[in-house]
């Protein structure tokens, strides 16, 4: 097994979120796909944390520290993504155009 | 090569196969229940990940909070925005996801060539393994305390911002329904609470066929 | 303190002994441990099974199953039968492929939780380091199966049930875990086989129920919550949902149901019973009964009368939890979903909170007898 | 300060009271479980009916003279009576007599009003057939006499509530001679004379 392995896994999870993002019109899918994009950096650190500092694991604690973020993230995007739905009936993202100028 | 990293291979294999499957699947798929059920794929397999790189405790959190939690209230989202609705076809989509598709891909190969081009300094200590649930809470309680304060103030602060976003506003019927008495024995009708369940609206029950939901 | 019998060792020693390569004695024995908790497991839903409808019929003064076998006590067999043959069904609108996942998404976890599940000091599978923490993080994947059951079956009801019985779930699952950590922060690590241990040496006195009895209730309550049984039926409730997300289902998927919402009651029987009653531990310790007859801790037979001891006294201890709730299912009238809501967050949630300070408080002020 | 300490009491208070009904609850349901079940084991076992039990009713062809009474005080205009007038006799002939249990509500008006006493209600109630249109009993089928349950070689007959003395819930493996609970209506006639006569 070796670091590079998971790095080329996490930076292809990471491309797939980045597309996923930006492309998908539903608000959700855009959600989903933020999860995957910090999912693929947790993967980095893992592999960082267990290859390059075993003993110490700092990676694994910022591992934490993301999951904890990304739980408050997605409680708070879905608020929003509620909110948006109920003011506008739609979960478009192209049709949430009213801060474009 | 013994037995153990040959069983290790294999389930990097698996498990990267079930990953990145499962995360296409989360972006690509017309169907956006199928999408998010797919997401628990992803997390799954990402903490089979973890297993394998000695972090037991991550991976327990992982599938706690990722798929216990996240993935359910990502469900939740889906199944209350639950619409029949067909986004309005843009003109020239394609074009769009092309170039996105093919910067991702350039993307891919810029972050691929730097992680195989890079000569990484790979440490040969003891693996903390098993312990390294009392070495995290080390780390939280010494050199991150502070980082581990704030996030639990920013949990708090996301916990109470969510509830005060995703409530619905308060209506004041009490006051209203003193004036006009209603007759005894009959239950006072409360208003609709909400604009879009008005008569008219398009149809949002919770029954409609799960072929034919939004995308 | 002895070590208790160590099976696995002794196997792959008479395996070594037969002339086999140690690796190859390891992976004979893998398989063996998993055959048994999967054997273990639906032996213990079918006790279960025969029991429930056994007290139930006692406790509304009738008689029971009586005619299948001495006592009824084939019916869960003819039970298990009768759901394998069944005609599986699949409504023409359901979504096959969903509808079909569910049931395993809701059993497998369960199943899996009972890799960490210690019958004696050495007969459990692993002894893993994050011990009870698996079992917190297997049980939040039930939702999803749930959910994905009452989206699949195309109902409204189904949907509802399902989405209840997230909801449920994930509100009880806080109060649960805190409890739990409030019994780590005694036994200083995750690992049963740890927490186990720092309940033994003064027989009943030694228990976990009499340094958390808050804890025990919040756990108890929590995890009724979490199998869906009564008062905390909602997710299933006949009289306004149908049946919930079982609606549609049929067949062995329908069994595949009742068999998780059953090893779920048992397992979480087994936990309050490592947790908070002493798990393999006798009312009185056995080593100093053994020294006090002057006996030695090692003589072979007395080791086998521990070992045994341990494992009746954990199912012993487990089913009587279950018994409890049977008990209560008949007792308690079903609560509200609001009600229900309400208790969890209102109620354990700050009660759960307030004992885990305790418990530190505790901790510091008597570390003899807190697990200092 | 002291408010919100007296507020934490009381919820405390109304927790632990909670708690003790739960547990109220708790121990009258294990107390159910120590009482003798009340189970009939039905096609084996059969409860003998009642004295006054409304039950299939028995027709009697003979008597029948055809004055469709029973149809008229029917709530539903049940009964089918099929007569001619025999214009030597002057004299109305039946021919066909039924009445269908799948719709009778066994209220007992027709045996009420009945002038000739040519129906009765008998003890019989497991009117179980396979098809529904079995349900319709003909005069022939009206007339059969049921099986009584204390007669009936198949069948373990046991004591219904209410013929069981007074106290005991259990019917099984009562005395022969023990008495019912309540008394015969002679008997309160004969108790009735006797207060009068002192």
């Amino acid at each position: 097994m070796e670091l590079q392995y998971f790095l080329l896994l996490a930076a292809a999870l990471f491309c797939i979120g980045i597309y996923g993002l930006v492309t998908s019109r539903n608000a959700i899918r855009v959600l989903m796909s933020i999860e995957l994009l910090l999912n693929a950096v947790n993967i980095n650190l893992m592999a960082f944390s267990n290859y390059l500092d075993p003993s110490g694991i700092k990676g694994q604690v910022f591992t934490v520290f993301v999951i904890t973020i990304a739980a408050a993230e997605a409680a708070v995007g879905l608020a929003i993504v509620l909110s948006i739905y109920r003011n506008r009936d739609t979960v478009d993202m192209e049709q949430f155009n009213l801060l474009k100028w | 090569m013994n037995l153990a990293d040959g069983v290790q291979i294999v389930s990097f294999g698996v498990l990267a196969l079930m990953m990145l499957g499962a995360a296409l699947g989360v972006v690509l798929l017309e169907n956006i229940v199928y999408s998010a059920f797919l997401l628990g794929g992803v997390f799954i397999s990402i903490a089979g990940l973890y297993i394998l790189l000695n972090a037991g405790f991550v991976a327990a959190a992982q599938v706690l909070i990722y798929v216990g939690a996240v993935n359910v209230l990502i469900l939740f989202g889906i199944m209350l925005v639950n619409k029949r609705q067909n986004f309005v076809p843009l003109r020239n989509a394609w074009v769009g996801k092309i170039t996105t598709a093919a910067v991702c891909l350039g993307l891919f190969a810029l972050l691929g060539t730097m992680v195989l081009a890079t000569p990484w300094a790979i440490s040969t200590a003891p693996v903390a393994g098993d312990t390294s649930t009392v070495v995290i809470g080390m780390h939280f309680f010494s050199d991150f305390l502070l980082p581990f304060e704030l996030a639990s103030v920013l949990l708090l602060m996301a916990l109470i911002g969510a509830i005060v976003l995703a409530r619905r506003e308060f209506l004041p019927d009490a006051l209203e329904r003193e004036e006009t008495q209603q007759p005894v024995l009959t239950l006072p009708e409360r208003p609709r609470e909400l604009a879009s369940a008005a008569p008219g609206s398009p149809d949002r029950t919770l029954g409609t066929s799960p072929t034919q939901r939004n995308v | 303190m002895n070590s208790g019998i160590d099976l696995q060792g002794s196997f792959i020693q008479l395996l070594v002994d037969l002339g086999l390569p140690v690796e190859v004695a390891r992976v004979a024995w893998l398989p063996l441990p998993m055959l048994l908790v999967l054997v273990g497991a639906t032996l213990g839903v079918l006790v279960t099974t025969w029991l429930e409808r056994k007290i139930s019929a006692a406790a509304q003064q009738r008689i029971g199953p009586e005619f299948a076998g001495p006592l009824g006590m084939l019916i869960p067999i003819a039970d298990g039968l009768k759901l394998l043959v069944k005609e599986d069904i699949i409504p023409a609108k359901a979504d096959s492929l969903l509808f079909t996942l569910g049931p395993a998404i809701v059993v497998i976890p369960v199943f899996l939780s009972f890799l960490i599940v210690p019958f004696g000091q050495n007969l459990l599978i692993t002894d893993l380091g994050i011990g009870v923490f698996l079992w917190i993080s297997l049980s939040s994947i039930a939702p999803i199966g749930l959910l994905m059951a009452g989206y699949a079956s195309n109902n409204k009801y189904s949907l509802l049930g399902g989405l209840r019985a997230a909801a449920q779930s994930i509100s009880y699952e806080i109060p649960l875990a805190l409890s739990v950590v409030a019994i780590v922060m005694m036994s200083n690590s995750l690992s049963t086989i740890d927490i186990v241990q720092q309940q033994s040496g003064y027989g009943i006195l030694g228990w976990n129920v009499w340094r958390q009895p808050i804890g025990f209730l919040i756990f108890w309550i929590a995890a009724l919550a979490e199998c869906e049984r009564l008062p905390f039926d909602l997710p299933e409730a006949e009289e306004e949902l149908v049946a919930g997300y079982q609606t549609e289902y049929a067949g062995i998927k329908f069994g595949l149901f009742y068999l998780g919402s059953y090893v779920n009651l048992v397992l979480s029987s087994l936990f309050v019973s490592v947790l908070y009653l002493g798990g393999w531990n006798f009312i009185i310790p056995i080593e100093s009964l053994a020294s006090w007859l002057s006996i030695s801790e090692s003589t072979p037979w007395l080791q086998v009368l521990t070992g045994s001891l341990g494992i009746i006294m954990t199912l012993l201890k487990a089913y009587l939890l279950v018994f409890l709730a049977i008990l209560l299912r008949w007792t308690l009238p079903r609560v509200r979903i609001d009600q229900l809501l309400d208790l969890g967050w209102k109620f354990l949630l700050p009660v759960s909170l307030v004992n885990l300070l305790l418990t530190a408080a505790l901790k510091l002020t008597f570390p003899f007898a807190f697990g200092g | 300060m002291l408010k919100f300490l007296k507020q934490v009491t009381d919820y405390t208070k109304e927790a632990v009271q909670a708690a003790r009904y739960i547990g109220q609850g708790l121990s009258v349901t294990f107390d159910h479980m120590q009482r003798r079940p009340i189970t009939v084991q039905y096609p084996y076992e059969k409860l003998i009916p009642s004295e006054r039990f409304r039950g299939r009713i028995h027709f009697e062809f003979d008597k029948c003279i055809a004055c469709e009474v029973c149809v008229r005080v029917c709530p539903i205009n049940l009964p089918v009576v099929d007569w001619e007038f025999n214009k030597e006799t002057k004299k109305k002939k039946l021919n066909h007599y039924s009445i269908d249990f799948g719709v009778c509500i066994f209220c007992g008006n027709c045996v009420e009003y009945c002038p000739t006493n040519c129906l009765s209600m008998t003890e019989e109630y497991d009117l179980c057939t396979y098809d529904r249109h079995e349900l319709n009993f003909d005069n022939v089928a009206l007339g059969r006499l049921p099986y009584k349950v204390t007669q009936d070689p198949m069948v373990q007959p046991m004591r219904e509530l209410a013929y069981l003395p007074k106290g005991v819930l259990y019917p099984h493996g009562l005395p022969a001679g023990s008495r019912r609970a309540g008394k015969l209506p002679e008997e309160i006639l004969e108790e009735a004379e006797e207060n009068g006569a002192k």
